[in-house]
């Protein structure tokens, strides 16, 4: 605010209009008057969901240029309205967070650090491993004869933070592929 | 400028519609344009449960930094400890025994035998409503051994502020909503405000006395880089989101809507409604905090429902706004000056010994 | 929730692990509902609520036994709904015994593999057909929600519930002996504190009020937690709360879609839809499989079984799936036992498994005995870590507390780790499945930045190059990956559509035109292989193409049960059960708690909600039993799921450890069963190993040893392991570091000062915490002596990628688990607590290893299937 | 009973040798208000506060503030010497305040940008002019009293090269406004040396606010003390008779307002100004001023003399800012200087009938 452009200096604003003292209009800048909320600004709102627990609150997600600027409670939502808990809350920062991993890392056996990896090598390689591991441990009948036709060598922990639509692949390809230990934290 | 000119202003400023004490509207009083009603909060804390969204919400629409080096303070749930310059809203705990309990209660009947002059009657407030439903006796809650008080403290947005009426730059100002906020691209960090708050909310960010430690980083006992670095900073009462016509992010996220948002004159009503409410409970320590337009800064924008004495939960007992004894101070100031003339004078007349 | 009278909130922190969903209780607390909060610590939630019962952790059986006794003894149970709606009339068979005869032990239980054979507890007159499917076999996996299966629904009732072989008399004599002086001797709880609670619960019940009860992991995690639900479900039904708005029992789940992990489950012993995995020698065959599940001459729903099974090996493997192959049945494969996340580790620690994912959980910390949950990964070959940051499940092999005490060498381990990083919520579209059964869609806001990836397309992508490896093989093995339907639309990334997979999850109708029609509701389902579902509960979901779980009706549009918004499973009913909101004539209990009626006129059931009944079901009908399945549902056989169409309050089938909940005590407890001479619960799942060592119980030599009780929580401030919490600046800035909290009267005994250091010992690990000194916690009177309690929320882990790091809790919990539903006891153990920080490096081993040897721990110490009673009473407290 | 106008030319009190500054605190002296006894009996509030935490903030003020008090007391005063001296053609005293002043004012501007959050805005201090702040109204006599006395001193110390400075026409103009600008530097004098106090007062800090009454005639004597001293040492003694005079005039104004202001202020809030550091600070300056002022008095003659009884009066005056300071940020840090003077207060309005100001309201 360039202070001696005009007569915009704050001393001539408290003579000309009533606010002598000093308290409000006569003083404030023009960045205060152009004052704008980001969510105004957002290029659009996306409702979500939180994805801390299981009360399932509404949130609006608010995205301005390709980046998540503000993520706050759904008034619309019957659960929430429109409310969030400290968690739910700090939903922006849990996906602008600074300690977020961005890239794919692998530790070699033995190694005593990560090395980067690019995606495409990384999921080839652990189909690899898939089938090998699956073909290592491979149970076609138990001892009594009985048809298991599973693996045991390959197990999966995690699935109550995915979605209905990611558990359904993981456990339709675990099936198929017969390992069937998986298990998620509705059991912890 | 000799003693006369200081009566002057003293006078002027009396005689103009601004004041400096009692009760006024500030916006009006600040000669805004539009005739915005005055939002303000309402903190309920007998329904508070101590969960700090507003804490994070506030930080996280903000951008606050995080403060504190990370280390558990021992104050029951309380580790961010007081408002500052990155912590615009703060949740305090305090556990009672049955003994501080009774005090409690005891203080708060002592403020209604005042005979404060209730400005309605209780019995005309919606109480009807409320009294057919509720059949109970008037015994307090059942858990008399214990009691876990939790309150989530913020700017109070003082109809008369002290911060504003001593800052010389102009960056604090009152917004056509009544609130006061900080001009971050004006405050040249002077620091005056942070001792003119009778609350002690305000403060000046990267070296104000309570402030991070001034190690860097991410990690425990690192700090982030802190943007508006030694700059004054407090609540705006979401003053971005007010323009747009949005709830501050605290009263939007807080679960039981302990910290409620609205008009000023609503709220006030909605106070006084939940102090009757509990005190036909029994809860006799059950008092508000700030709803009084008489008091010592001319009542708040953001007013408490204390279940004990202020200080408890750190609040100045009876704080008043220091520009009210202004008038006096620049009388005192010019008879100190007129004296020092005087001095001179007869110094100089007297004839070099 | 928010139109209940008087809310009960047990083992559960409502205010601090579900604060928004808690706004309902403060909004009924406001309508004049009273709340009571029993936890063994005074949490936020005790802070609104009314009242805080402090109980002893691991008792909540006895305390909610001697409600259920107050409530008999009284007459103060809901007669019209008790005789209608439950078994309570039905008869027992002659060869069942209670605990009250045999010390604590029902019959058939058979110590040697410490499972009970459930035959003995069958209704009377249960025809004996040839042909009795054992059940025995799988402990607890080979249910689904829906309950067990009845040979058919003939059974013989007493409706005036004087015979003593009803499930009336036999509860009253069962529970007689939990008197409110019981409760004060094994929970802890003042006679006027147990007065006051039964007083409101029962108050607030019957025509005119209903009363709810809320639990979380407070109950589920204990050796009888399934018991600890069941005492409840029997109570809430003798009080008529269930099915009726403001009543119930709400289940507090803990995860953002963890209702959706097991109704579309990624565990062990379920396929979605609650249908159990086929089990080695139950479930040779199609038929035999079948008939577990459900025959099709009992009442319910789970008759139609059949179809449901049908389409769900429609949606997996398409037309590779064909009545001749029994729906590619053979193909599946086969449990032969419980293969939980805990009998993973071990057969982890065994070498037996060489490939591990975690997907987006941290067991390093998060799940109990974290050393053997570590350890268990040194053995792995390889192993996946999908999350948002470096949690300590990746960097373990960097910087867990092993490699810290040096007592293991990063460069010795040989663990292949991949770390690949996951979208967040915001990232990708997909449905969560939240407490209340309801599926809400998610919109994807923004790309995944970086290399970050949903699992969706990871798994697709994954699945695609497996399927591109397998491809040429002929091996009979690999036939189910190549004919498992995996061809979803992608867009230009190659990502699948997501709701193309909830399309196929919804299910379709395949016309002889062969175009797909989107079914509307799971009673369209067909055995005859022309229908597919991948879920049948979630049929509806996408009913005539609408995609409901993105219904997005602000406030739930006008109705009381606000259903417009998302969908509930099963056909968006809000409240299970409503039938039972109406009395046995049709009409509504009461006008304030009207929900579902039968409409005179229309001859049909009409309400709030959608009925969960068949709709044109008139209330006096009384079909034949012998047609089976819904339509062998009289008109007031309001639990639709249930065999014989009753709330059971006697459990003949479904549960492994016993048809009545019965109070025992914890794995590891300082003081004995005041009730039975049986200590601990005898079908307990444990696992006597050294790395898995158990305190002392009272009365065995060494009791004195691990002195005190510790429970662990849940703070608001953080999540679960910390993953989601402890790498978020606002939120590690409320709860910096792990702390204990413990009473003033503990604080003096031990010499520990607020905000100073206490080390926690446990036979299983050492770890080192904060002190809140807090008069929250109390000691209580228990067993005639002074039991003290120690708080330890479980959310800090030791690692140095977190912002803010600590010892964690699980290290000192144990793995013992409940035979139902195999979830460990991490809320209740013993522990001894020394003021001053824990010994680094080997010296904590050190200290343990004293500890342990002090106490004269071995691997069988309360491995004990029977407490032999002749033991003398040794307690060298 | 209000002070009189003139109340630091009373007689300095009898010399109560050997009293301990401390000492009279305890004794209270009979409440000046409407005296009711029970009003005395300071109603033991059982003083509770949030784990121990301070309720109010003192402001990041450092040692810089304090110099600036110091300095801008010297200014003050020194421009009332110089224009003094310019009056009654003292021109060497004239010289040396002008030139004193000058420094002290510039010195004093340097530490305040220097303490500022965003040095780089220290023109916003001029943005506005707010009557209600002490600080804007300070700017503005600060920036006024610099302009008049830097021409001023621009004058003399062209003379005092020899007209070397590069001044050519200009020389002829600054010789006319030289006594102008004095005048205008005189009359932002006083103000200039007493605004600080209001600035201190016009706070919510304990200390501060309790001493508002008083606090600006401490801070008038301690400038005329601190001016007079500066004279005494840089001025031959033959010019500097009135500073003289005026220092011993100082001295007698600090001892007595001090002392007066203290017993006006509620106990506890003025214990700050006795303990630590403060304690110290202030009691060193009560014993260098009153040695300062006896030397200024008696010895005024000798020159040696003259001048360390100067450094003395100096001294004392920059104990006196750094102990106010000091004491006022020490009483911010502990709740109980806030919550007892509160306390007594309220009770004491609740006891003279008011019960309707208060902020904690039961309806």
């Amino acid at each position: 605010m360039g202070r001696f452009s005009a007569l915009e200096w704050p001393v001539f604003r408290q003579l000309r209009s009533g606010d002598h003292l000093g308290r409000g209009p006569a003083v404030a800048s023009a960045k205060t008057r152009a004052t704008q909320s980001r969510n105004a600004t957002a290029d659009r709102v996306v409702q979500s969901i939180c994805p801390y627990c299981a009360v399932g609150c509404g949130q609006r997600v608010y995205v301005k240029d390709e980046k998540v600027v503000q993520i706050e409670g759904d008034p619309d939502s019957p659960v929430s309205r429109g409310r969030l808990c400290p968690k739910g809350a700090a939903s922006e920062q849990l996906v602008n967070a600074p300690g977020r991993q961005y890239d794919v890392l692998y530790r070699a056996p033995r190694a005593t650090e990560w090395q980067k990896l690019d995606r495409d090598t990384a999921i080839d390689m652990i189909a690899e491993r898939f089938v090998r591991s699956r073909r290592n441990t491979w149970q076609e009948t138990d001892d009594e004869g009985r048809i298991l036709r599973r693996t045991m060598g390959i197990a999966s922990l995690g699935g109550a933070t995915l979605d209905n639509e990611e558990n359904y692949l993981i456990k339709k390809l675990f099936t198929a592929a017969g390992a069937i230990q998986i298990e998620n934290q509705a059991r912890i | 400028m000799s003693s006369q000119a200081a009566q002057s202003v003293t006078n002027y400023a009396r005689g103009a519609s601004h004041q400096f004490s009692g009760p006024t509207d500030p916006a009006a009083d600040a000669h805004w344009p539009s005739g915005q009603v005055r939002k303000g909060f309402f903190t309920d804390t007998s329904i508070c449960i101590g969960c700090k969204a507003c804490e994070v919400a506030c930080k996280e629409w903000n951008h606050n930094p995080r403060d504190g080096d990370l280390e558990l303070t021992g104050w029951s749930y309380d580790n961010t400890q007081s408002l500052g310059a990155s912590t615009w809203r703060h949740v305090a705990f305090i556990e009672q025994d049955r003994e501080r309990i009774e005090q409690a209660r005891e203080s708060g009947r002592k403020l209604v035998d005042l005979g404060m002059p209730a400005v309605r009657p209780s019995g005309s407030s919606s109480g009807e409503g409320r009294a057919a439903y509720r059949d109970q006796d008037v015994t307090p809650p059942d858990t008399p051994e214990f009691r876990w008080l939790m309150a989530s403290d913020v700017c109070k947005h003082c109809t008369h502020a002290g911060c504003l009426d001593v800052c010389p730059t102009g960056a604090l100002f009152r917004t056509e909503f009544g609130s006061v906020v900080v001009q971050d691209d004006v405050c040249n960090g002077c620091g005056t405000c942070v001792a003119g708050c009778p609350f002690g909310v305000i403060e000046r960010r990267s070296d104000g006395t309570a402030a991070p430690t001034t190690r860097s980083g991410e990690k425990k006992g690192e700090q982030p880089d802190v943007p508006k670095r030694g700059v004054a900073q407090k609540c705006t009462l979401c003053y971005d989101r007010l323009v747009d016509g949005e709830t501050p992010a605290c009263a939007k996220t807080c679960p039981t809507t302990s910290i409620k948002f609205g008009d000023h004159p609503d709220l006030v009503e909605t106070a006084r409604d939940r102090v009757h409410q509990l005190h036909e409970e029994g809860l006799t320590e059950a008092r508000l905090y700030g709803a009084n337009e008489l008091d010592g800064v001319g009542g708040t924008g953001a007013m408490f429902l204390l279940l004990d004495e202020p200080e408890t939960y750190g609040l100045p007992p009876d704080p008043r706004v220091p520009t009210a004894d202004l008038p006096v101070m620049f009388r005192r100031a010019g008879l100190a000056a007129a004296g020092m003339l005087a001095g001179a004078a007869v110094a100089f007349l007297g004839g070099g010994r | 929730m928010a139109n209940a009278d008087c809310i009960v909130l047990q083992g559960g922190n409502m205010a601090e692990a579900h604060p928004v969903g808690f706004q309902w209780v403060a909004e009924a607390k406001a309508r004049g509902a009273k709340v009571i909060h029993v936890d063994p610590r005074f949490t936020r939630t005790s802070a609104v609520a009314d009242k805080h019962v402090a109980i002893r952790a691991g008792s909540d059986v006895a305390l909610l036994g001697a409600l259920i006794n107050h409530v008999l003894s009284n007459e103060l149970w809901f007669k019209d709904y008790v005789v209608a709606y439950t078994n309570a009339a039905t008869l027992v068979g002659e060869d069942f015994q209670d605990t009250e005869d045999l010390g604590g032990l029902f019959s058939g239980f058979d110590p040697e593999t410490g499972t009970y054979d459930s035959s003995s507890w069958a209704y009377a007159h249960a025809h004996p057909d040839e042909h009795q499917p054992h059940q025995g076999g799988a402990p607890g996996d080979a249910l689904g929600s829906g309950g067990p299966p009845l040979q058919h629904a003939e059974v013989e009732r007493d409706e005036t519930l004087q015979h003593p072989r009803t499930v009336f008399q036999i509860l009253k004599r069962h529970y007689s002996r939990y008197t409110p002086e019981m409760v004060q001797e094994v929970c802890g709880i003042s006679p006027a504190d147990f007065d006051y609670l039964a007083r409101a619960v029962t108050e607030n019940s019957g025509r005119e009020r209903t009363t709810c009860f809320a639990y979380a992991t407070g109950w589920t995690q204990h050796t009888l937690g399934a018991q600890f639900i069941r005492t409840a479900a029997v109570l809430q039904l003798l009080l008529g709360n269930v099915g009726r708005p403001g009543g119930g029992i709400m289940a507090l789940r803990g995860h953002a879609s963890i209702q959706g992990s097991t109704d579309i489950p990624t565990l062990f012993n379920l396929l979605p839809g609650y249908l159990p995995m086929p089990m080695a020698g139950n479930h040779d065959n199609l038929q035999d499989y079948l008939a577990s599940v459900g025959t099709k001459q009992q009442k319910g729903f789970w008759a139609n079984s059949d179809s449901y099974f049908v389409s769900l090996m429609k949606a997996y493997f398409g037309d590779a799936a064909t009545a001749e192959n029994d729906w590619y049945f053979d193909r599946l494969p086969r449990m032969t036992g419980a293969h939980g996340t805990y009998e993973t580790a071990m057969s982890m620690l065994a070498d037996e498994v060489e490939g591990y994912f975690v997907l987006g959980q941290n067991p390093a910390v998060g799940s109990a005995n974290g050393k053997l949950q570590r350890e268990g990964m040194r053995h792995l070959k390889w192993m996946v870590v999908r999350d948002l940051s470096l949690i300590e499940s990746a960097t373990w092999w960097k910087d867990s507390p092993e490699v810290e005490s040096g007592e293991v060498r990063t460069e010795d381990i040989e663990t292949e780790v991949f770390f690949m990083p996951a979208a967040t919520h915001v990232e990708k579209a997909g449905s969560f499945t939240q407490t209340q059964r309801m599926l809400q869609w998610r919109h994807q806001a923004v790309q995944p930045p970086g290399q970050c990836q949903s699992e969706m397309d990871f798994f697709f992508e994954l699945g695609r190059r497996i399927r591109g490896l397998v491809a040429a093989s002929d091996d009979e093995r690999d036939r189910p990956l190549l004919d498992m339907t995996w061809d979803y639309p992608v867009d230009d990334e190659g990502n699948p559509d997501p709701e193309s997979v909830l399309r196929e999850i919804n299910g379709y109708r395949t016309t002889d035109t062969g175009e797909r029609e989107l079914l509307s509701s799971y009673t369209e389902l067909a055995a005859d292989g022309s229908t597919s579902s991948g879920c049948w509960i979630y049929t509806g979901v996408f009913a005539d193409d609408q995609n409901k779980a993105a219904r997005r009706t602000p406030h739930g549009g006008p109705g009381v049960s606000q259903s417009q918004w998302g969908w509930a499973w099963p056909s968006d009913r809000r409240i299970l059960y409503n039938r039972a909101s109406a009395d046995p004539d049709g009409k509504p209990w009461s006008d304030r708690k009207k929900y579902v009626w039968w409409d005179e006129s229309e001859q049909k059931w009409v309400g709030d909600d959608v009925p969960d009944f068949p709709v044109d079901r008139a209330p006096h009908s009384r079909p034949d039993p012998a047609v089976g399945g819904p339509a062998a549902l009289a008109g007031d056989d309001p639990f639709i799921m249930q065999s014989d169409g009753k709330g059971w309050l006697f459990a003949p089938k479904g549960l492994v450890d016993g048809p009545l909940p019965t109070h025992y005590e914890a794995q590891e407890s300082p003081v004995r069963n005041g009730l039975y001479p049986q200590q601990q619960s005898p079908a307990r799942l444990i696992y006597p190993r050294q790395d898995n060592l158990s305190a002392p119980s009272a009365g065995t030599p060494g009791a004195g040893i691990y002195p005190f009780v510790f429970t662990t929580y849940r703070l608001t401030e953080h999540h679960t392991a910390g993953g989601m919490s402890r790498w978020l600046p606002y939120l590690s800035e409320l709860q910096p570091e792990m702390f204990c909290e413990v009473s003033p009267q503990l604080a003096a005994e031990r010499g520990l000062v607020n905000e100073g250091w206490a080390t926690i010992v446990s036979p299983r690990a050492v770890i080192e915490a904060r002190v809140l000194v807090t008069e929250r916690m109390k000691p209580l009177t228990v067993g005639g002596r002074i039991v003290h309690q120690v708080g330890l929320p479980y959310h800090w882990g030791v690692g140095n990628h977190a912002l803010v790091t600590g010892d964690s809790a699980n290290d000192l919990i144990g793995v013992t688990l409940d035979p139902n539903v195999q979830i460990q006891e991490s809320k209740v153990a013993s522990c001894d607590v020394i003021a001053g920080r824990r010994p680094r490096g080997r010296a904590a081993d050190a200290l343990l290893a004293s500890y342990n040897e002090r106490a004269g721990v071995t691997v069988h110490t309360d491995n004990q299937r029977v407490t032999d009673v002749r033991e003398e009473d040794v307690d060298d407290e | 009973m209000t002070v009189s106008d003139f109340d630091q030319f009373r007689p300095p009190e009898p010399e109560r040798r050997g009293r301990r500054f401390g000492k009279l605190r305890r004794k209270r002296r009979p409440g000046r208000t409407d005296g009711s006894a029970e009003m005395l009996m300071v109603p033991d509030v059982e003083f509770t506060s949030y784990y121990g935490r301070a309720i109010v903030k003192p402001p990041p003020w450092g040692p810089e503030i304090a110099a600036y008090l110091f300095l801008g007391g010297v200014a003050g005063g020194s421009g009332l010497l110089a224009y003094g001296a310019q009056l009654t053609g003292r021109k060497l005293l004239c010289r040396n305040a002008r030139l004193g002043a000058m420094v002290a004012v510039s010195v004093g501007g340097a530490a305040l940008v220097k303490d500022l959050g965003r040095p780089d805005r220290f023109y916003n201090m001029l943005r506005t002019i707010k009557l209600t702040s002490p600080m804007s109204l300070g700017s503005w006599i600060l920036t006024a009293y610099s302009g008049g006395m830097g021409v001023a001193a621009m004058a003399d110390v062209d003379r005092l090269t020899g007209s070397r400075l590069p001044l050519g026409p200009m020389r002829r103009a600054l010789a006319k406004v030289e006594p102008v600008a004095g005048g205008v530097a005189a009359v932002f004098a006083a103000p200039l040396a007493v605004y600080t106090a209001v600035l201190l007062s016009d706070t919510a800090n304990p200390t501060w606010n309790a001493a508002h009454r008083d606090l600006p005639v401490v801070f008038a004597s301690s400038a005329s003390l601190a001016a007079g001293g500066l004279a005494m040492v840089t001025t031959p003694t033959r010019e500097t008779g009135p500073a003289r005079a005026l220092a011993v005039m100082g001295v007698v104004g600090d001892l007595a307002a001090t002392r007066y202001m203290e017993s006006r202020m509620d106990p506890v809030a003025a214990e700050p100004l006795h303990q630590g550091r403060p304690g110290r600070l202030l009691r060193w300056s009560e014993r260098l001023a009153a040695a300062g002022g006896l030397g200024a008095l008696l010895l005024g003659g000798n020159r040696a003399l003259a001048a360390a009884s100067g450094v003395a009066l100096l001294g004392a005056s920059a104990c006196t800012r750094f102990g106010i300071l000091e004491a006022g940020i020490e009483s911010a840090k502990d709740p109980r200087y806030t919550v007892v003077p509160q306390r007594n207060r309220l009770a004491k309005r609740r006891a003279a009938g008011i019960t309707d100001d208060s902020i904690t309201t039961a309806g």
